[in-house]
């Protein structure tokens, strides 16, 4: 019977102990903030969307190597010795065209891991993280400056060195089997 | 407290031939192989001893050892022929504070074990797991079913895209309708 | 002529308010009495295994993130603990210090959704959203840290990914401070409510021998009064040097080993990560925190099994590596997995309204689940 | 009034359409009201601010809501029993709506003076049972059908602790009539039920503790019937989804809400006018000071209207504070602890009515 009355005033009081709780918050301000009107400060460590500052990149392909999803596609075509490709930030020469350089966002993981290894550190991670598109195509972000026609141009011009290069090689080795012969 | 020496000891006089020998050098921990038809018994074994008393079995794995020759089937993929699946089982005794890992490792065209899952309730699932992943099959174990592939996956797949963990694994080209590479 | 009944068979689907993420309960009803239940997994399944296959080592640490992804910190640490104990790479002290820290924030992080969610599930709605403001103060210092929310891919096999922010240690003293006097408002508002007592009171009980049995770990083992914690009995990294004690299930408000007592040792376990915290915050030695980190991760052929005590229970990482770049085999050992299979003991004979009680009790997380 | 608008329009027919609309004006009031201040109190109380987009203060909410309703397309399960299936609703909301027959909202503004107004809203409130079971049965979905079966087990056994405390008001007060009950509780606030009745003497003293206790039950029993928390387990959201109307959408969903707003405030009228003086004002009429004779009823609608209102609050209020019971302790707490508390109550009135 002790256990009858015990349970209703239990029932009742802890009833009422809770409501006083609840109470008490009715008249606490709101804690949440008005996303699209107030925005929240991000700290400057943020890890959102990447950011590749192409005059500094020399195309090491470091960083692509280093992603988890291999989400990072570079292409680089050598330059040829005559063209000046100007030093990036650190001083560096670069030596690479880099013709394409995608990162498709809706495979990245955010993780960093990319960011780590790259020696000029042109590729950072900002803190930009409304970049939602209706075409997961969109989401793919070329950041090569070279235009077409240039990379077109870029390669042609290497494969036209290339081919010279491999003419003399070529009339090198031939010059020499007739110095045998002429030796012997 | 026994140190694995002792635990081999114990099990090489008990079991005599189906303990097949205790593996030191490799790091961190020494390994005790077991024949594969016998594990049941052996485990039992160092479950009721009173100076093991393994009775929580931390983790089981199964591995594919994939140390077979290359070759290619009929339909030209590259798959694995003989070799051995390994599996594992990583014992802890909560009273006494020892802990040991026992191996047994099957042929790879029929890879046949004993189940102690009546030795270790949550051995259930993990053999259910190394079934569905590795397809080595548990004798005796209650419902040897797939746990995490779904259950019609073997319908729409062929004989080497059957157990994703193993290392001559290939993605099937389609399963009910759609496309499965990337 | 007995009447011919016949079991109506109930699916608490892939798809429902209460299953804490995609997992399907079959379950076999008498009028409201469950007979049996089983569960069906494997829709959450992403292969982590064969992924981490197909990885470098450093690169598999973003990939256990997603595995218990409101514990990802653990997760990170038992990764990074197995392949330091096969490498035999010794770490900082600082880096140390502040992987305790970070685990232990983690874990009152990931404890506040359980007791959240557990509470969501039996209908109290209010406490769900406190807990999930006092979380916030854990996300947004762990955010300025290392920048992530979530998935933080901060401990790496060697060392930290960055080294904490100016105001971590404030930030934290602050937070300790401002979250003890809201355990006690939870309390008041929660556990001793009469009906979340009469909801979850000799609810679940699961006993001891079958704990031990199917291997349960964590608040549920320690539930049913196995005073079993690995930071104390299988002591990793530096938690010997702090003292706290480990809560376990007394049956205050029934028997031993219900439901009230998972959820309440989940609140004790919370003032005891509190503690550690204190304890170490104020110790932390300077040091560079990737000095240890090296360059290229080979390490020797062989295998490890390495656990960590995850908010849910024995995080284990068995890996098997033959020489090379990538991990040859990484087997995890997830703890839900494990618990999850004592829901089909533990759930027979009881209401319908009762298993998303007990289930809420157990506290699973489907990415962990299903790999 | 029925004779007022008699007199007016001339015609029976007319008359009563004028007299029936008021209640349900009150009822899409009440709805319309309900709604928004429900997300505001919930919001309130979770430290959240609440819809505030739609218009200021985010008024037009619940006017969103109703829009988003009529615009949404009826889709129904394959094979349901459509005509239970459409049914239900519109049994449901009559069965909750036809209780503002009864009920006075001010001495001018009532429905029908009917001698027996208490016994007619309690037996004509258990229609919607009916209503529920058809929705579950009828929308062949496993949850419905449990979700009805709860709620009809429910609503049946809270119905009796409603019964005997309102026995024992009608034991106290001799009607059954509501406006006559009402007007026992004329002027200031101590003459209301709660305090033991308009009679002063040593009974009114005695009563006051047994009348508090008739309050508590009838609260709870009432709180049951109209399926609030901690009684919400016929649409308990995490385990039967939604319970019996999962199948429903679009305009039958809306039917089902506007029923449950309407039961509530009908219920936390029946309370206020059994303990709490119907229309009258705690505090006497400005009408009375100032001389002006027609302020009166509007004053009396105020008050009922503002008493209505404060109970549905408390009803939000505990929404948002406890978690819900399971079936079996919904039962026991019926038929063990309301019931027996109930009966002791009844007996203690009646011996004190007697003295």
């Amino acid at each position: 019977m002790k256990e009858y009355f015990r349970n209703t005033w239990l029932g009742i009081y802890t009833v009422l102990v809770g409501m006083k709780i609840t109470f008490k918050h009715l008249f606490t301000p709101a804690v949440t903030i008005q996303y699209p009107e107030v925005k929240l400060k991000l700290p400057e460590r943020e890890r959102n969307r990447l950011y590749v500052n192409m005059d500094d990149c020399i195309g090491c392909d470091q960083c692509s190597r280093a992603c988890p999803v291999s989400c990072i596609e570079i292409e680089t075509v050598k330059s040829i010795p005559g063209e000046d490709l100007g030093v990036t930030s650190n001083g560096k020469k670069k030596a690479l065209w880099v013709t394409k350089f995608n990162i498709d966002f809706a495979k990245c993981c955010y993780c960093q891991l990319c960011v780590f290894p790259c020696p000029t550190e042109c590729i950072y991670m900002t803190d930009i993280f409304e970049f939602s598109e209706y075409d997961r195509n969109n989401l793919v972000y070329k950041f090569a400056t070279l235009s077409e026609e240039e990379a077109q141009e870029k390669k042609l011009n290497f494969e036209k060195f290339t081919a010279e290069k491999e003419a003399q090689k070529a009339a090198a080795a031939a010059k020499p089997k007739d110095d045998q012969k002429t030796a012997s | 407290m026994k140190s694995a020496d002792d635990i081999f000891e114990i099990l090489k006089k008990e079991f005599g031939d189906s303990i097949l020998g205790i593996d030191k050098e490799t790091p961190t921990e020494p390994i005790i192989s077991v024949d594969p038809l016998q594990v049941y018994k052996v485990s039992k074994f160092l479950r009721e001893n009173s100076d093991l008393q393994f009775d929580s079995l931390m983790c089981l794995s199964g591995v594919d050892d994939a140390n077979g020759n290359k070759t290619n089937n009929a339909d030209g993929d590259e798959i694995i022929e003989g070799g051995t699946f390994s599996v594992y089982y990583n014992l802890h005794s909560v009273s006494l504070k020892h802990k040991i890992t026992i191996k047994v490792s099957t042929s790879r065209s029929e890879p046949k074990v004993e189940s102690v899952e009546n030795i270790w309730k949550s051995a259930n699932w993990h053999e259910r797991e190394a079934f569905d992943l590795l397809g080595i099959f548990f004798l005796n174990h209650p419902d040897l079913r797939r746990i995490l592939m779904p259950y019609d996956w073997d319908e729409y797949t062929t004989e080497v895209s059957r157990h994703p963990l193993r290392k001559d694994y290939k993605n099937p080209e389609f399963y009910q309708g759609m496309k499965v590479p990337y | 002529m007995a009447l011919k009944t016949e079991h109506m068979v109930l699916n608490m689907g892939p798809q429902h308010p209460s299953t804490h993420g995609v997992l399907r309960l079959e379950l076999e009803i008498e009028g409201e009495l469950v007979r049996k239940v089983t569960p069906h997994l494997g829709y959450l399944h992403r292969c982590f295994e064969k992924h981490a296959e197909a990885m470098q080592y450093n690169q598999v640490v973003p990939y256990t993130d997603r595995l218990d992804y409101l514990a990802s910190i653990s997760n990170n640490l038992g990764y990074a603990l197995a392949v330091e104990k096969l490498m035999g790479i010794e770490v900082p002290e600082r880096v140390e210090y502040i992987r305790v820290i970070m685990s232990e924030l983690q874990r009152i992080a990931s404890h506040l959704v359980a007791i959240g969610s557990n509470g969501a599930d039996i209908g109290a709605l209010t406490p769900f959203l406190y807990l999930f403001r006092d979380r916030e103060h854990i996300l947004s210092i762990i955010e300025e840290t290392c920048g992530a929310r979530m998935l933080y891919n901060y401990i790496w096999v060697g060392g930290l990914s960055h080294d904490i922010h100016p105001d971590f240690v404030r930030k934290t003293k602050e937070f300790c401070n401002y979250f003890k006097p809201t355990i006690v408002e939870l309390d008041n508002l929660l556990s001793y409510n009469k009906i979340f007592i009469e909801r979850t009171a000799n609810i679940g009980v699961l006993p001891v021998d079958t704990a031990i049995n199917f291997g349960a770990s964590g608040p549920t083992l320690r539930g049913s009064g196995i005073k079993f914690d690995l930071r104390r009995d299988d002591p990793y990294s530096i938690y010997d040097r702090f003292d706290f004690e480990i809560p376990v299930g007394k049956g205050l408000m029934g028997t031993v080993g219900d439901c009230w007592d998972r959820y309440y040792v989940r609140i004790r376990e919370m003032e005891q990560s509190l503690r550690i915290i204190e304890q170490a915050i104020d110790h932390i030695p300077d040091g560079d925190v990737q000095s240890a980190i090296p360059k290229r991760i080979k390490p020797p052929k062989g295998t490890v099994y390495k656990r960590v005590e995850n908010p849910r229970g024995e995080l284990g990482y068995f890996i098997v590596s033959d020489g090379s770049v990538n991990p040859f085999r990484v087997k995890v050992r997830a703890p839900s997995f494990v618990n999850l299979e004592v829901l089909g003991e533990l759930c027979k004979g009881y209401l319908v309204a009762d298993i998303i009680a007990i289930l809420g009790s157990i506290d699973i997380v489907l990415g962990e689940v299903d790999r | 009034m029925y004779q007022y608008f008699y007199d007016l329009t001339g015609n029976t027919i007319l008359a009563t359409l004028i007299v029936a609309v008021f209640p349900l004006v009150n009822v899409l009031i009440v709805a319309l009201i309900g709604v928004y201040l429900e997300r505001k109190v919930s919001a309130w109380i979770q430290d959240r601010v609440g819809p505030n987009r739609t218009g200021p203060f985010g008024l037009f909410q619940t006017v969103a809501d109703f829009v988003k309703m009529l615009q949404k397309e009826d889709a129904t399960a394959k094979d349901i029993d459509s005509k239970l299936y459409n049914i239900a609703p519109v049994l449901v909301f009559t069965g909750s709506f036809a209780a503002y027959a009864a009920i006075p909202f001010s001495s001018k503004l009532i429905g029908s003076e009917a001698e027996v107004g208490l016994f007619y809203v309690i037996a004509i409130s258990s229609l919607v049972v009916g209503g529920i079971l058809m929705a579950g049965w009828s929308s062949n979905n496993k949850y419905s059908l449990l979700g009805a079966m709860r709620s009809a087990a429910q609503i049946i056994s809270y119905e009796i602790p409603t019964a005997i405390i309102v026995l024992s008001i009608v034991m106290l007060t001799g009607t059954l009539s509501l406006d006559k009950i009402s007007n026992m509780q004329t002027a200031y606030f101590w003459n209301w039920n709660i305090f033991g009745g308009a009679e002063f003497g040593i009974t009114k003293f005695l009563l006051i503790p047994f009348m508090i206790v008739g309050f508590i039950i009838i609260f709870i029993s009432t709180l049951a019937e109209v399926n609030r928390t901690p009684f919400d387990i016929p649409e308990a959201e995490s385990e039967l989804v939604a319970g019996y109307f999962t199948e429903y959408c679009g305009m039958k969903w809306a039917m089902f809400m506007l029923s449950e707003y309407g039961n509530m405030f009908a219920v936390s009228a029946i309370v206020s006018i059994l303990f709490f003086g119907g229309y009258h004002s705690p505090i006497g009429y400005l009408g009375n000071t100032l001389g002006i004779e027609w302020l009166i009823p509007f004053e009396q609608a105020f008050w009922f209207l503002a008493k209505g209102w404060f109970f549905i609050l408390v009803q939000m209020w505990l929404r948002w504070t406890l978690p819900r019971l399971r079936v079996d302790q919904l039962m026991s707490l019926c038929w063990k602890y309301l019931i027996p508390y109930a009966f002791v109550n009844l007996i203690i009135i009646g011996v004190i009515s007697l003295l």
